[in-house]
């Protein structure tokens, strides 16, 4: 079954708009983090429909976009270890991951 | 003596009349204090009297010129101002020009002056400042001298306002003695008030003579102005008012304001506060006549306006009159004299306004003998009785004798009784003033009839001084009687000296009726401008010796009377004061003029300074003080906790960045949500941005 | 099988990334030492090492060819120009800087030291790298190594709850933003289908005439905007940067504000002045046509110097304030970026130099005094200048070079600054620019007036060690020398275009 | 035996001075301020040497000196002085010596005091000698730094407020003035180089001028630019309010510096830099800057008469003062006008130098400058009356003394362009001579005071800074051709050059 490439970019938008509605609403660290997840899935998934549907004229290398996801699924695992390791240390002393309690840094 | 009366010999000796008097000033002003006072008073008054005698040895050289018109000396010294520019250069020169005019001035100046600088040295023993009262007086010669002797306007400005400031150091002589001081600063602005109109005159001539003459004309050089004054004809009228009469004005506001003219005679009286030779030397005899040479000196431009000239008669005329009804009802010996001296000021600046320049200055020179024996006259009693008020004299005949009989030469003359100097003049001015011929028919002939009476009034009041300082009881007090006491040597020479001068004052410039010639007139003729009214016309000398008669019996009428009032029956005045009580108050109180000007120009001036303070500190720069006061009435309105009104456009300012600030800052809430929020509100904004471009 | 030229070229590439190897090797070497020695006892070895390997990374430049706009190396991820050529050895200053910072000031304790220096000099590599990369892929991977693990160095005082709260605010923000931008790449990708940014560049052009391929392009720049203007801290994406500046520690701040800030700058122009600017070769250049970003930017950039500038005005913790002034300093940076000629680019290269000595050397000297016993805020400032002269008087010179008074650095780059948005005839943007030193002064001032005017109201003696005032000369002399006399630095900036 | 390069030693010698005053240690206060006056003696003595040597009639720059200094912006070290900057430099030099002796009492701080003292007199002779108008700007902005800590740390009561205002005043001028530069540096090109210029001489060149600098707006906007800058400085109305609060917090010695030098800074960048730059905009602005020229006068005077602080009634007066030179300078159908006023420059700067002098011996001795709580001194310290009588006369133009002669040339010379002003200015002179004398008054006449019956007369030091002031006043009111031949061609020149 033949699908066009319109649609994976629809998904992949969708996905990002997901994700930035979940980085909005949540007041969960970790729920944040799923939606820069979710932000990263979408764009890998715009490489990979981009590099799939793209005629060969068009492009100089055909898997650059593949190798770009990849790339990209790699950094968003160092990216959310990182960030766990943040809000862990912020949750053993602070006994808290909502986001509203951090905020006597301002003015 | 030969040799000095040589013109080339006695140019280069021109610089040392006005330096002299200025070298005297600077030795007793600076080292004053260290020299002993009989050095002081020798310092002070030998400069004087050299400069007097090289002012003689110059009348003398340049009777020796033949040519009349070549006689005159013009001594350069150096480049004063020069500034160059492609249409024109605007240079003065600082040079002295002796000519009959300025030698009959200096003559005045520096004979007067060294007999008041004697006068000074009697009456001001025991002062402990004597160096800085001979300093002043010889700093005021020095500025007199300058004036006189200046050869362009800017210098002679500079003369001008020196005298101004030697008169006010000298009426506030006695500085601690507050209401002194302020007389001395009310004459100093009152003169400045007259400056402004002379320096506006000064810039409209030359510029208008600069446009004129296409940029030839370079300074306000006297001989320069005379041969292109002609020019101002051709300029175009300002509102109507041709350039000659608008130029002649502002120089006659000028002269009200330095020779105590309507409107601006206020401070003349109040300068009576300084010592009594001041008054003679300054408000007497020189500073005030500053005006009369002024005018006398710029005669060609004064004859081409003739609309001036009928206005500097008639206020002249006026305030004799106006001057002499306020004498009449003065009780201090020396406002009446300074009354008396505007009224005679006036009776100058009438003569001058009917073009008999030669006769003006004929009265002044008879007026600064007799004014000046008045005021030291006065000055004697004073000294004696030690008070102004003329109630508290009385009787002083018997223990002054000298004083008096010299008093009584000089009050013979200002009443107009041949053949005292006094008269000649007056009758002189009267005579010229009934044959003008001035703009509006018949005005000669009031000016006569009001002159006429202002005559009667000064032969009036000048009786009254003389029987209620001299004549009946001792009024003071017996105590004060016991030690009145005539003035001593060198203060009686100087007033017999005066006194002969005013007795044969006369014979200078005789009137036509004796054929006999007019000296003065035809020491003047080249100075004054050709076709000057007076002068020995053929007319008919019976209509002269009428008018004589005429002026000779209002004054002896008017002795009469002032006689009947004071001496023989003295409850008349009271009775007559009483009846017209209301007119004799406003007499009295000098028709309420300080009053009225104290209303009408200081009072709102101070309120607007007032303002103007206020406005600067609070609407520009916004001080503190009165802006919290504001904020606290409205900060509950707005509500926000530090804010202040907008307090003043400056401070307002730098209020309105750090209000933005405290914004801002509220702005940066600290809840990541608020942030990653910001983020997408961010993209949104910049996709608008982009939109629109 | 690999064709001959290209292992060739491959091995000749290595030797262009030089200055990366050495820093790597550095990191090994400071990991090794710190496992096997206890580490509390070291820090001045980790300091040595970690110069060592920073002033290292500089040598290999000298040996390279003549940087050329078109040099490309490693199969064309790198491009070796004069930008790179110049950038590499800034970055290595401001690593050695920072480093030298830590070591001085007692903000960062010993057990967290070695960490603190690896981290630093990754972060170094990946901005060497980031400035190097022409390739969308490699450009990602820099940004993000840098991104990452700066995140780390914020965060990396475990005890303190103020850096903790930082680090949190900087890694969600920073993930989300460049996470944006990677949705920009890819749609760059499916538009031009290559990540190298030369074929792009052909693409973007031909592209911008259509108006439904337009549509993606402003999309995509948007993305991209969103990334950079975050690494920059510039408005509308600057919330993050007083908040993080307050909690990292200061030696941190004082890296942020200078490092990362200007690895974003100089992306801003590897991005911008290929893909979306035409006329290389004239030293004017156009935007696209139909992509007017420059008049966005400068509005952004007018926003973000006033923003900076009024917010600082009443703050009274310093480093907060130098924050602010560090967003102040980014709108002024703009003003090169949006005056889209040579000159502009060389003002903005030049302003970073001078930026980074005299705002490291504020951050020092308010480092200097949190850790001699005074506190952040500016009542411990008050009347110092009477008890600790020097401190204060190099203070004064940074704040006043930070101003733009003439005998300092900071007037040269402001200068720059201006004639760059003078050139190009944007005067409106020069006149904000004007108002905002203006504003600028009042609160440098207070800092100033603090020190000098004011009566003191503690009384504490703050002592700074040598090696402080030594650091402090370091950074006065530039700021002072390139002041009054900036040829050679005017050359060396003028050779890159 | 004069140096060659005069005017770099002259400019910088002062900075010798500084740099050797910071390594004195603090227990030898008295050697600092012994190091202090002997680095302006030289400077002195070469000022005299450059008046004496300076030929009157040449129309060009003298005593030139140009170095390269940046070739990136083509900026050279360009030094050069004519006729308005001699008698300036003269001023600069003469009031730095007088002022280190005035502020041999200051006693906190002494090191920091004269360093940045010699710091703010080399910047400032800096101005004066600048041709090039990048050094122009630096050493403008230079003169702020030690102005804002000398006003800041010496100061009265409400010194902060008063630094940071003068501060951030001077601040907005001069940002202004650095668009404005950096327009004619894009707008120009030398013919000879093809490189765009900060050269004061190329500039003023309009063939050099670019297109987009003949358009008109651009050019009134710069002029409008220039002039709110300079008009800050000078100050006229609208801007002046930093004045008052300036003299009254600063300490005697710099509120010296300030009026007698730092005032003339505005008109000497308007005849430096306006005129010869934007020659058709002067013209066009001559009325505006007349007018406001008249308001300063006026509404300076009515302020003057208002105050209560002597200090403050002086600030006002030179705001009163400084509206004459502005009137003058806007006349360009004689060169009269503008003569008169360069010379008010300099006879202002010795006047008010003077009368702050005088204040700071009263203040000294008294610690108030309320003008209603002295009364009678006139009795007490005589010779202090002598002097302050000669400066209050001076001040209010009294003829015989130097200012009657500047005034009475910018009256004449501006009356035949403007009358109307002219005349409504004339008035000044009535309003001046009303507050200087009501102050002469309630502080010097009337009763002794017995609160103040012990002050001590003034001192020898005193008398040494204030006679070779009063022997100026009253030489240049006499003889003002030593100043006027001087600044005669220069200005014969600048006005032709407006006039195009």
């Amino acid at each position: 079954m033949q699908y066009s490439l319109p649609s994976f970019l629809i998904v992949s938008s969708l996905l990002f708009c997901l994700g930035m509605y979940t980085v909005l609403t949540r007041r969960n660290a970790i729920g944040i983090l799923m939606g820069i997840e979710l932000v990263l899935n979408g764009a890998g998934l715009n490489f990979v429909a981009f590099s799939r549907f793209l005629e060969p004229s068009q492009t100089t290398n055909l898997l650059s976009g593949q190798i770009f996801t990849l790339f990209i699924i790699a950094v968003a695992a160092a990216e959310v270890a990182v960030a766990l390791a943040i809000v862990l240390s912020l949750y053993s002393r602070m006994k808290s991951i909502d986001v509203e309690d951090f905020k006597n840094l301002r003015g | 003596m030969t040799n000095l009366i040589d013109p080339l010999h006695m140019k280069n000796m021109l610089w040392l009349i006005p330096c002299l008097p200025l070298a005297g000033a600077v030795i007793n002003g600076l080292l004053g204090k260290r020299l002993p006072v009989r050095l002081v008073h020798f310092v002070g008054c030998a400069s004087v009297f050299l400069a007097f005698l090289i002012s003689v040895a110059g009348f003398f050289t340049l009777l020796g010129i033949e040519e009349p018109h070549q006689r005159f000396l013009i001594q350069p010294l150096y480049q004063w101002i020069l500034t160059v520019w492609h249409q024109g250069s605007f240079s003065l020169q600082v040079a002295f020009r002796l000519d009959p005019l300025s030698i009959t001035l200096c003559l005045v100046v520096t004979g007067v002056g060294f007999l008041i600088h004697l006068y000074s040295v009697g009456y001001m023993a025991g002062d402990e400042s004597q160096a800085r009262y001979f300093a002043y007086l010889n700093l005021f010669t020095f500025s007199m001298l300058l004036l006189v002797l200046a050869d362009n306007l800017l210098l002679m400005f500079v003369g001008w306002e020196g005298v101004g400031l030697c008169s006010y150091l000298l009426i506030g002589f006695w500085f601690t003695d507050l209401e002194k001081a302020q007389a001395g600063m009310k004459a100093f602005i009152v003169n400045r008030v007259g400056d402004f109109g002379f320096f506006v005159g000064l810039m409209l001539l030359f510029w208008t003579l600069f446009e004129g003459s296409n940029g030839t004309i370079t300074g306000l050089g006297f001989q320069q102005l005379r041969e292109s004054i002609p020019l101002l004809n051709s300029a175009s009228p300002i509102l109507g008012v041709g350039l000659a009469t608008w130029i002649g004005l502002l120089f006659f506001v000028g002269a009200t304001g330095k020779s105590a003219q309507i409107p601006l005679y206020i401070w003349l009286p109040d300068a009576m506060a300084g010592p009594t030779p001041v008054s003679a030397f300054i408000h007497a005899a020189t500073m005030v006549t500053a005006g009369v040479y002024m005018i006398v000196r710029l005669n060609f431009l004064y004859v081409i306006a003739p609309a001036a000239m009928a206005v500097v008669a008639v206020v002249g005329g006026v305030t004799a009159f106006y001057a002499a009804t306020i004498a009449l009802t003065q009780n201090d010996i020396k406002r009446v004299l300074a009354y008396s001296t505007i009224s005679q000021l006036g009776y100058m600046f009438l003569a001058v306004g009917v073009a008999a320049f030669s006769t003006g200055i004929f009265h002044l020179v008879t007026h600064a003998f007799f004014k000046a024996l008045l005021f030291l006259g006065a000055g004697s009693v004073i000294h004696a009785v030690h008070s102004n008020d003329m109630l508290e004299m009385g009787g002083l005949k018997k223990y002054m004798p000298h004083t008096y009989l010299t008093f009584m030469a000089a009050y013979l003359a200002i009443s107009g009784i041949p053949p005292f100097s006094g008269f000649v003049s007056k009758d002189e001015i009267l005579w010229a003033t009934f044959n003008s011929h001035l703009p509006v028919a018949g005005l000669g002939k009031a000016l006569w009839a009001l002159g006429l009476l202002t005559a009667g009034l000064t032969a009036f009041y000048m009786t009254r001084l003389v029987a209620l300082t001299f004549m009946g009881g001792f009024r003071g007090g017996l105590e004060k009687e016991k030690h009145l006491h005539e003035s001593p040597s060198v203060m009686t020479f100087p007033l017999m000296a005066l006194a002969v001068l005013s007795v044969v004052g006369g014979v200078i410039g005789l009137p036509a009726v004796t054929h006999l010639p007019n000296l003065l007139h035809d020491f003047l003729g080249p100075v004054l401008s050709s076709h000057g009214a007076s002068g020995h016309q053929a007319h008919a000398y019976w209509l002269e010796l009428l008018l004589m008669l005429i002026s000779i019996g209002v004054a002896t009428t008017g002795i009469y009377l002032g006689w009947l009032f004071y001496v023989k029956r003295p409850e008349l005045p009271g009775k007559v004061a009483a009846r017209f009580a209301k007119m004799y108050q406003v007499l009295e109180q000098k028709y309420y003029v300080d009053e009225i000007y104290q209303a009408l120009f200081v009072r709102p001036l101070l309120k607007l300074v007032a303002l103007s303070g206020r406005f600067d500190l609070n609407t520009i720069d916004g001080a503190v003080n009165l802006s919290s006061r504001v904020t606290a009435k409205f900060s509950f309105l707005i509500g926000w906790e530090d804010l202040k009104i907008v307090d003043g456009a400056v401070n307002g300012l730098a209020e309105i960045f750090k209000r933005w600030g405290a914004a801002l800052r509220h702005l940066q809430t600290g809840k990541i949500q608020h942030y990653l929020y910001s983020v997408v509100l961010g993209i949104f904004g910049l996709c608008v941005f982009m939109f629109l471009f | 099988m690999i064709p001959e030229n290209f292992i060739q070229s491959n091995l000749q590439g290595i030797s262009f990334i030089g200055p990366e190897l050495i820093l790597t090797l550095a990191i090994l070497l400071i990991l090794l030492v710190g496992v096997l020695l206890p580490y509390w006892r070291h820090r001045i070895l980790f300091t040595i090492l970690a110069v060592a390997g920073l002033a290292g990374s500089v040598l290999p430049l000298w040996k390279l060819p003549q940087p050329a706009p078109d040099l490309t190396y490693l199969s064309n991820l790198f491009v070796w120009d004069w930008l790179t050529f110049l950038s590499k050895p800034f970055f290595a200053v401001v690593g050695v800087l920072t480093i030298l910072l830590t070591q001085v000031t007692g903000e960062i304790d010993n057990s967290e030291y070695s960490e603190c220096t690896i981290l630093v000099l990754a972060v170094t590599m990946g901005m060497m790298l980031l400035v190097a990369s022409t390739d969308l892929l490699m450009i990602y991977l820099a940004f993000e190594t840098m991104g990452i693990l700066s995140y780390l160095l914020v965060g990396i005082r475990a005890r303190d709850e103020r850096s903790g709260e930082a680090a949190l605010k900087y890694v969600l923000y920073g993930a989300f933003t460049s996470g944006t931008m990677l949705f920009g790449f890819s749609l760059l990708f499916g538009l031009a289908g290559s990540t190298d940014l030369l074929a792009i560049s052909q693409k973007v052009a031909f592209a911008s005439q259509h108006p439904q391929d337009r549509l993606l392009l402003i999309v995509a720049i948007l993305f991209f905007l969103a990334g950079l203007l975050f690494k920059t801290a510039s408005f509308p994406f600057h919330f993050w940067c007083p908040d993080v500046y307050e909690g990292a520690p200061t030696p941190i701040t004082a890296f942020l504000s200078v490092g990362p800030k200007a690895a974003g700058f100089v992306l801003f122009i590897r991005l911008f002045y290929p893909l979306f600017a035409t006329g290389h070769d004239a030293t004017i250049y156009e935007a696209v046509s139909g992509l007017d970003w420059p008049s966005i930017l400068a509005l952004v950039s007018a926003i973000t110097m006033t923003l900076g500038n009024l917010a600082a005005i009443h703050q009274n913790n310093l480093k907060r304030l130098l924050a602010y002034s560090s967003i102040a300093h980014a709108g002024y940076l703009l003003m090169g970026i949006v005056s889209l000629s040579d000159l502009g680019l060389r003002s903005v290269v030049f302003y970073l130099v001078v930026y980074l000595f005299m705002n490291v050397g504020a951050f020092a000297v308010v480092a200097m005094v949190a850790s001699a016993g005074g506190s952040e805020e500016i009542d411990s400032y008050r009347g110092l200048g009477a008890r600790a002269p020097y401190v204060c008087v190099a203070m004064a010179i940074f704040l006043f070079s930070l101003i733009g008074l003439p005998p300092f650095a900071g007037f040269v780059g402001k200068v720059y600054l201006f004639a760059a948005v003078i050139y190009k005839k944007i005067y409106w943007l020069a006149v904000v620019a004007a108002l905002n030193t203006v504003i600028s002064l009042y609160y440098y001032l207070r800092i100033v007036k603090a020190m000098f005017l004011e009566k003191p109201t503690e009384t504490i003696q703050i002592q700074v060690p040598l090696s402080s005032r030594v650091l402090l000369l370091a950074l006065l002399v530039p700021t002072l020398g390139l002041g009054i006399y900036w040829q050679p630095l005017a050359r060396v900036v003028s050779g890159m275009f | 035996m004069l140096p060659d390069h005069l005017l770099s030693w002259m400019i910088f010698f002062p900075l010798l001075g500084a740099g050797l005053i910071l390594f004195v240690p603090k227990r030898y206060p008295t050697v600092m301020k012994g190091i202090a006056l002997a680095a302006t003696i030289p400077p002195l003595w070469w000022a005299a040497n450059l008046y004496v040597q300076f030929d009157r009639w040449g129309t060009g720059f003298q005593y030139v000196e140009k170095v390269p200094w940046i070739r990136a912006f083509n900026i050279h070290y360009y030094l050069g002085i004519d006729g308005i900057s001699v008698p300036m430099v003269l001023l600069t030099a003469l009031l730095s010596f007088i002022c280190i002796i005035a502020s041999w009492n200051i006693n906190e701080h002494v090191r920091g005091y004269f360093a940045l003292f010699l710091l703010l007199d080399t910047s400032m002779k800096g101005v004066f000698c600048a041709l090039d108008f990048f050094m122009f700007y630096v050493f403008w902005e230079l003169m702020l730094l030690p102005m804002y800590f000398l006003i800041g740390i010496w100061g009265g009561p409400r010194k902060e407020y008063a630094a940071i205002k003068f501060f951030l005043f001077t601040l907005v001028g001069s940002v202004l003035m650095l668009v404005v530069m950096l327009v004619f540096y894009f707008g120009s090109v030398e013919p000879a180089t093809g490189l765009h210029s900060f050269d004061l001489t190329i500039l003023a060149d309009q063939s050099v001028h670019q297109a987009f600098l003949r358009s008109h707006t651009i050019r009134w906007l710069c002029y409008l630019g220039l002039f709110i800058g300079f008009a800050i400085k000078i100050p006229l109305v609208p801007f002046h309010t930093w004045l008052p609060d300036a003299h009254v917090e600063a300490p005697t010695a710099i509120s010296v510096i300030l009026a007698g030098i730092l005032l003339k800074m505005g008109t000497y960048g308007i005849l430096r830099i306006s005129y010869p730059l934007l020659p058709d905009m002067a013209r066009e602005f001559a009325l505006f800057a007349a007018t406001l020229g008249l308001i300063s006068i006026i509404y300076g005077a009515l302020c003057a008469m208002a105050q209560t602080d002597l200090k403050k009634l002086i600030a006002y007066s030179s705001i009163s003062h400084m509206g004459f030179v502005m009137l003058g300078m806007s006349v360009f159908s004689n060169t009269t006008a503008i003569n008169g006023a360069v010379l008010q420059m300099f006879n202002h700067g010795t006047v008010t130098a003077m009368l702050f002098l005088l204040v700071g011996v009263i203040y000294d001795r008294a610690h108030i400058r309320d003008i209603d709580s002295f009364g009678g001194l006139a009795k007490t310290m005589p010779v202090y009356a002598g002097y302050t009588g000669l400066a209050f006369f001076a001040a209010l133009g009294l003829p015989g003394l130097s200012s009657f002669i500047s005034e009475a040339l910018v009256l004449v010379g501006s009356f035949q362009q403007y009358k109307i002003i002219t005349i409504t200015a004339t008035t000044g002179i009535i309003l001046t001579a009303a507050y200087f004398l009501w102050t002469m008054q309630r502080v010097f006449l009337g009763p002794q005071n017995k609160k103040w019956a012990d002050l001590p007369e003034i001192s020898l030091r005193e008398a040494f800074t204030l006679t070779p002031l009063a022997l100026i006043v009253v030489l240049l009111g006499f003889y003002p051709m030593p100043v006027l031949d001087l600044i005669g061609a220069t200005l014969k020149h600048t006005v032709a050059m407006v006039v195009g």
